[in-house]
């Protein structure tokens, strides 16, 4: 087989491998309902993934992810019992505008994303710490059983999170590969004087590609809160870095333009099953730290596409 | 197929008492699936055992890991028979492994959990529930979720009453400071339940001290390094006024110590909380006026036990009051004068704790306010 | 001294290098010419120790060696001088004439920057170029950095014992016509001590300078040409394999234009950065050529008129309508397309399809509500790549496999697809070889015919006088000169030079 | 300047990191003039000292156009490593334990190399391979401590945070020698000047017959050595070490640099903006507190002071892409 062609198709194998080393281990763990069940557990992180991968996308990275959705859950559970169903789109409306701002600080102000998104980041603890009066809040379960249940109840072995995220993958996949937007951003990605020497508004679309990043992560913000019926300003602390792993081992380097949503999934898939493993594996508290980094220097060496690399910097 | 043996030869050795109740129980009918080399066929009689936490990287934790150890041993298990979920601070992971965890074994369970953040322990315990395991939490859980609202399989939860220790430790502070004069309290995460309890505590005690002044209080967020870099910034802004410092935690008062060694200020009344070996050797010094023990040793075997029992049916949780499902742990004052006494009998030598005894040295029923 | 045997080069799918032969004596200057894909890079990437040959040898005075990469080639005397801009701009000029051997100034583990820039300005003086050695390389002009790069390639004067063989890649590209006289002047006193290998495709320049010419096609050494033995057509015969048509420019087909339908207006327009007072008219069907040194502002003008920057004074109107705010993104709107210089860079995507490419300014044309037709973007490029002629195996083929003449072509399509009818061309023809370069002036003259106004920088002045309907002399951001250039009564190189200079 | 001795616009974008910070302790002096002391510079360097160092090694990677986010693994890896080989050889300077110190800086070496080595052997791009790398260093100082705290107490070492020479503390002066030997590095060594080249033009400098490879793993193993040094001056702070003592510099020592005026897309910028760059970061931290701004506002606050010195200290008209 050549290897060549083999390429592009390495993330999957990966995950494929993955699964079925663990699987030999102990089968319990290709019970489908479990399978399920890790699927859905990951989603929250899958989602912010998902928002992380347009920001790298085009060549960016956004590390207020996981501040935006730790103000989510705080904005969430602060508003549910004033605005009822409506607090979804104040969540959604604030990651797309801090997103927004991030975006502005970068294509305006020439602010490396890796900085405005940090400061962005910052911005939006200091408010969640401000919202929360710097306590753990709860939502009222009844009124969140009410308004948000369906988000995290199961229809037979399946979790509702696997609906909500195959939605959001078929949205941002048919965004991606469908619309203006995404044909814009994978020209911004892989060749940003070219786009705007042809006449796109090349700003425009890199502020809504941050802006999705924002509203995605509000959007897993406000998944989790549901879940946990509650918030805290350092709830989603711990979601960052997972979900940037999860983008960079499913294939989208940080050079923009390569790789994709689908690309992430495959990659927070990843990312699950390698936690798990360590369970079925039985490694040792100590070790796992360890242990997750060689493997994902393993998992990323195979997944990455090297050819689509000009310089490895 | 090992495991297998291994299992079934654990299984003979289970205490005789615990065999009846299984037995009684309507397992009896396990013959069969045994003979596949099923594990479920344990169900009610060798659950996996797991504690989930925040890391490996503190004292505390390594000492509530200890103790869930040491309790396993006392069943003739090994170590290796606890697993560790490591949260790493992430609600989201910690929610993650449990389920993992409770997938792997078929839910046929007995789980410790720090849940993280509050809000986390809801899920976390329904996601037991579900699968049929047994849970024991500690610290985080929000006020309105109650085991007994959950049922057996949420079999207890403790937690630390923090905010008469920490008023105890600022009374000693102020008594040591001559009742007088201006103090800065350094605390932990903002959100987190114990910083705020332990900045309540000081606030408590502050009423009756009315010639000392609270100067500052400003999350060091549980950490050495910040708690140095805020404690100098302290200085500069207070400079003199500052006449004792009182900290949300051992790690803290470390950070505090060497801000002050750095200025060549010696003498500062501190005081702690966790009650921390090197803490504890500090009070001894000198070098702290006090600190907090909470046991986490004891509270890290006693939380599994409570799981484990109940997952085999020693006792049934909804046949027990309800202190005996919520309840506060221990907590021991550790001063200058029984500094030694008290390393001699904790430190230097562990206890040998009775598991079964599980609210011997407890502290009473939650209360909420 | 030097040369190749029967030297072979493969790579999947390709047979680049056809058992050439190629040889070089003392202070030779030889001429390297060919078009596009014709095999030259490889054989230059050879030649400078970046590929090694799968057959053949490499023979240098009588003896068979190998070089493992261009370091090990330099050490043998063999020097590379690249195309424009291989300098590290951030370096300063010592740095860069010295990278990689920086050793020699080193003691005890300390750069002596005062040696350094001695031996540095030595170099410098080779080239006659009277610069501080510490300047950084950025603060250059075009023309210093290749004198810098031909400077950096002569310390091998210095390494290596015995004769030197220095590659000139394009090295007049960006060359005013008075730099390259210096050049070639500079080249000859150095073929005391060099021998050079000179590959152009202005073949004028390859003929004037070199005393022998090897023409390749297809991987294979076609002929070899002493001094004066053929024509420049002769020799484009053999590379092209066909007559070049004597009607290289099509001014044949150069047809008078609508001065009654005015589509850009320049009127006193300032830039920042000396760019003074510029006022032109482009009408419909019109060529208009700006002519002027490199950093003259002819393309400075070009970017304005498409909106990437903002005049300070003056008016700019497109179609009769003033243009209030500058965005390429409006200028395009209006019809405006523009074929940039740095074609990789600014041109194509690399990383994206042949169709993608196509449509990427015209979007809006190919979707509905934000929703893409992509059947018929695919339908649009098949219809363009065989308009054009395009050499790609589908519409589906990454645009940065394409060979340049391609890429420009996809450029091209891109405007003209959209209906662009105002088209901005900054080097149209810059590394294209001459079958590509046809191609190129047949699409100008037919985009002419539809009644497109085109702006056009060119390549070379003969290309300028001969496609255009009118040529605008700059210097130093200002107009100097317009000249009509109806057919048969063009102006002449001369007539030019005297306003550029 | 330029030649004629005029402040051009690329001198006051070279000297805004430097105006930015002066503007600061202007501002933070006038709301609280307290903040203007010897003693309080001393407190703000002792607290900057081990940032600076780490930033000073990520700053030799970022101008070659890479990233390291190992450091957070690597100082804790290494700070705990000193701590056992002090006390193991003997628990005070004089019986031994200086061997830690030359001991300490090449494992810090050989864990850089060893990054570099991943990085570039296998083609992994800096971010990811580094990323990696750091969870595998902190998992190893997990593994050797076992989550205990490790002590050093010996007076004579502690005396780089008690021993004071013109009101800085000894810790201060090493940072500083430090800085100089990275400066020397940086201007007037062939691997110094390498960062550059590689930074300006990866490529090119390939095509010069620059062993590209060989430098980026030589910058990675710099970087070690530096973030060794870091650990040192960090259990110099708080004679002790464990598994989190590398906590939280990741994203500070990269803000602090950037903050600085070193470009992250490589070849612009160099330990002098480091230097800066740390003292503009610590002296807001520090000035936030001292100036009595409610805790909550402060990471916010942090943000907005971050950008605007970028701001302040990009030059809008030599970028094209930023990303």
């Amino acid at each position: 087989m050549d290897l060549q062609r083999l390429k592009p198709h390495l993330p999957w194998i990966t995950l494929l491998v993955l699964v079925a080393a663990v699987g030999i281990v102990d089968d319990t763990f290709l019970r489908p309902a479990n399978l399920l069940s890790l699927a859905g557990d990951i989603v929250p992180l899958f989602i912010m993934a998902l928002g992380l991968t347009f920001a790298i996308y085009i060549g960016g990275i956004d590390l207020s992810a996981q501040s935006m959705a730790n103000l989510v859950t705080v904005v969430a559970s602060v508003y549910l019992a004033s605005f009822g169903a409506w607090v979804a789109v104040l969540c959604i409306a604030v990651g797309f505008g801090f997103g927004l701002l991030s975006g502005y600080i970068t294509t305006r102000l020439l602010v490396p994303s890796f900085i405005s998104t940090l400061a962005v980041g910052g911005v939006a603890f200091s408010l969640a710490q401000y919202l929360s009066g710097q306590r753990a809040l709860n939502m009222d379960a009844a009124q969140r059983d009410a308004v948000f249940g369906w988000m995290i109840g199961k229809t037979g072995p399946i979790p509702h999170e696997l609906f909500i995220a195959v939605g959001l993958l078929a949205l941002t996949l048919f965004i991606e590969r469908r619309t203006t937007l995404g044909r814009a951003l994978k020209a911004v990605g892989a060749g940003e004087p070219a786009a705007a020497a042809s006449g796109l508004n090349v700003a425009r679309y890199k502020m809504l590609a941050f802006a999705i990043s924002g509203a995605l992560a509000a959007i897993a913000g406000l998944l989790f809160a549901v879940k946990l019926s509650g918030g805290a300003p350092t709830i989603a602390n711990g979601f960052l870095l997972p979900a940037i792993v999860a983008v960079l081992v499913g294939g989208t380097p940080l050079t923009g333009g390569v790789g994709g949503v689908l690309n992430t999934a495959i990659g927070t898939l990843i990312v699950a099953v390698i936690r798990a493993s360590m369970l079925y594996f039985d490694i040792q508290a100590t070790q796992q730290q360890m242990i997750f980094g060689l493997v994902l220097i393993g998992a990323i060496a195979l997944t990455i596409d090297r050819a689509k690399l000009r310089t490895v910097k | 197929m090992s495991t297998f043996i291994k299992d079934f030869i654990e299984q003979e050795t289970v205490s005789r008492r615990n065999f009846l109740l299984a037995s009684a129980a309507g397992v009896g009918s396990m013959a069969l699936p045994m003979a596949f080399g099923q594990g479920a066929a344990f169900a009610a009689e060798n659950p996996a055992l797991a504690w989930s936490y925040r890391d490996r990287a503190s004292a505390y934790w390594n000492a509530v890991v200890s103790g869930g150890e040491n309790f396993v041993e006392s069943l003739g298990k090994t170590k290796d028979d606890m697993t560790s979920l490591i949260n790493e601070g992430s609600s989201e992971k910690s929610l993650a492994d449990i389920k993992a965890f409770l997938a792997k074994n078929s839910g046929n369970c007995a789980i410790a959990c720090d849940a993280n953040d509050s809000p986390n322990a809801r899920p976390v315990v329904e996601a037991v529930k579900a699968a049929g395991g047994y849970i024991s939490t500690i610290w985080n859980k929000t006020d309105d979720l109650h085991p007994w609202d959950i049922g057996d399989n949420y079999v207890s939860h403790m937690t630390w009453s923090d905010e008469k220790p920490a008023e105890d430790t600022a009374r000693i502070l102020f008594a040591a400071m001559g009742n007088k004069g201006g103090v800065v309290h350094l605390g932990g995460i903002p959100a987190n339940n114990p910083a705020v309890e332990r900045l309540n505590g000081l606030k408590n005690a502050l009423k009756d001290f009315p010639d000392i002044e609270l100067l500052d209080a400003q999350p060091a967020d549980w950490d050495t390094t910040k708690a140095a870099e805020l404690m100098a910034s302290f200085i500069t802004r207070y400079g003199d006024k500052i006449t004792g410092v009182h900290c949300a935690n051992d790690n803290i008062a470390y950070g505090v110590l060497e801000a002050l060694k750095a200025e060549g200020i010696e003498g500062m009344p501190i005081v702690a909380y966790d009650g921390n070996p090197e803490a504890v050797q500090m009070v001894m010094d000198g070098k702290l006026l006090c600190t907090v023990f909470t046991n986490p040793y004891w509270g890290g075997g006693v939380s599994l036990a409570l799981a484990y029992h109940a997952a085999i049916g020693t006792f049934k949780p909804s046949e027990e009051p309800n202190e005996h499902r919520e309840f506060y742990g221990p907590t021991v004052l550790v001063t200058k004068d029984d500094a030694a006494a008290f390393k001699a009998k904790y430190m230097d030598a562990i206890p040998t704790y009775d598991w079964s005894d599980f609210w011997g040295p407890s502290n009473g029923g939650i209360v909420y306010k | 001294m030097y040369q190749l045997a029967k030297v072979d080069k493969k790579f999947p799918g390709v047979h680049a290098l056809k058992a050439v032969d190629f040889q070089i004596g003392r202070g030779e200057i030889v001429g390297l010419v060919g078009e596009n894909g014709a095999g030259k890079s490889t054989l230059m990437k050879v030649i400078y120790g970046a590929y090694q040959p799968d057959g053949g040898q490499i023979i240098m005075d009588g003896k068979t060696v190998r070089f493992a990469n261009p370091r090990a080639a330099m050490e043998q005397g063999i020097g590379m001088v690249f195309q424009e801009q291989s300098l590290i701009a951030n370096l300063t000029v010592m740095e860069n004439i010295f990278l990689g051997y920086e050793q020699q100034f080193v003691r005890f583990g300390v750069i002596n920057w005062k040696a350094m820039a001695t031996a540095a300005s030595a170099q410098l003086a080779k080239v006659r170029l009277t610069i501080d050695p510490a300047t950084v390389t950025s603060a250059l002009s075009f023309a210093q950095r290749q004198l810098v790069e031909l400077a950096k390639v002569l310390t091998l004067e210095e390494r290596v014992q015995g004769n030197l063989v220095i590659l000139l890649d394009e090295p007049t590209s960006v060359l005013a016509e008075d730099e390259v006289k210096l050049l070639f002047k500079l080249v000859r006193e150095l073929t005391t001590r060099a021998s050079f290998i000179f590959v152009s495709h202005r073949m004028d320049e390859v003929m004037e300078l070199s005393d022998r010419i090897y023409v390749m096609k297809d991987g294979a050494v076609v002929d070899v040409v002493n001094r004066g033995e053929k024509t420049v057509e002769q020799i484009q015969h053999k590379m092209v394999g066909r007559n070049v048509d004597k009607e290289y420019y099509r001014e044949h087909r150069q047809k008078p234009f609508d001065a009654t339908k005015e589509l850009v207006k320049l009127e006193g327009v300032s830039l920042p950065g000396r760019i003074n007072d510029i006022s032109l008219t482009l009408h419909a069907g019109e060529v208009l050529c700006l002519v002027g040194t490199e950093g003259s502002g002819r393309e400075a003008i070009l970017r304005t008129i498409y909106g990437m920057r903002t005049p300070l004074r003056g008016k700019v109107s497109l179609k009769g309508q003033e243009i209030s705010r500058f965005s390429p993104r409006n200028a395009v709107e209006r019809g405006v397309g523009y074929v940039p210089r740095e074609r990789k860079v600014e041109g194509i995507v690399a990383g994206m399809t042949v169709y993608e490419n196509m449509t990427l300014s015209q979007m809006g044309r190919h979707s509905s509500a934000g929703i893409l037709r992509i059947a018929g973007e695919r339908a649009l490029a098949r219809d363009w790549i065989s308009k054009l002629s395009i050499k790609a195996s589908s519409e589906l083929a990454d645009c940065g496999n394409l060979s340049g003449g391609n890429q420009q072509k996809v450029v091209l399509a891109k405007w003209r697809s959209g209906g662009s009818d105002i088209m901005l061309l900054d080097h149209p023809t810059r590394g294209l070889d001459i079958g590509a370069k046809e191609d190129v002036y047949d699409m100008i003259r037919d985009m002419s015919d539809a009644g497109v106004g085109i702006v056009l920088v060119a390549d070379t002045l003969e290309e300028a006088i001969g496609l255009s309907h009118s040529i605008i002399v700059v210097k130093d951001g200002a107009i100097q000169k317009r000249f009509a250039c109806e057919p048969g009564a063009k102006p002449s190189l001369f007539d030019l030079l005297h306003y550029m200079i | 300047m330029d030649l004629t001795g005029r402040f051009t616009r690329e001198d006051a974008i070279r000297w805004a990191p430097l105006m930015v910070l002066i503007a600061l302790v202007i501002l933070f002096t006038a709301i609280n003039p307290q903040f203007l002391s010897l003693r309080n510079f001393a407190r703000i360097t002792v607290a900057a000292a081990p940032a600076l160092m780490v930033a000073v090694g990520v700053t030799f990677i970022i101008l070659m156009g890479s990233i390291d986010l190992s450091m957070e693994g690597v100082l804790s890896f290494t700070a705990v490593l000193f701590c056992y080989a002090f006390v193991k050889f003997g628990g005070t300077l004089a019986a031994g334990g200086w061997i830690a110190l030359p001991l300490i800086l090449l494992v810090g070496a050989v864990v850089g190399m060893i990054n570099g080595l991943i990085h570039v052997k296998l083609r992994i791009p800096s971010f990811m391979a580094s990323l990696a790398m750091g969870f595998v260093a902190t998992g190893a100082t997990v593994l050797l401590t076992g989550g205990g705290i490790v002590k050093i107490d010996d007076d004579v070492f502690r005396g780089l945070l008690t021993y004071r020479l013109l009101g800085f503390p000894l810790m201060v002066y090493v940072a500083g020698i430090f800085v100089l030997i990275a400066w020397f590095i940086q201007t007037r060594t062939t691997l110094g000047r390498n960062f550059y080249a590689v930074g300006g033009g990866e490529e090119l400098a390939h095509a010069s017959g620059l062993n590209v490879k060989r430098v980026r793993v030589a910058g990675f193993t710099l970087a070690g050595v530096f973030y060794a040094v870091a650990a040192i001056l960090q259990v110099a702070k708080l004679g002790q070490a464990e598994s989190v003592t590398g906590a939280n510099f990741m994203f500070i020592s990269i803000t602090s640099v950037v903050v600085g005026g070193v470009a992250l897309w490589g070849g612009v910028g160099g330990v002098w903006n480091a230097l800066v760059g740390v003292l503009i970061v610590n002296v807001i931290n520090n000035g936030m507190v001292v100036i009595g701004l409610p805790d909550y506002v402060q990471d916010g606050m942090l943000g907005l002071l971050v950008i605007i010195a970028v701001v302040l200290s990009t030059d809008r008209r030599a970028v094209t892409v930023v990303k």
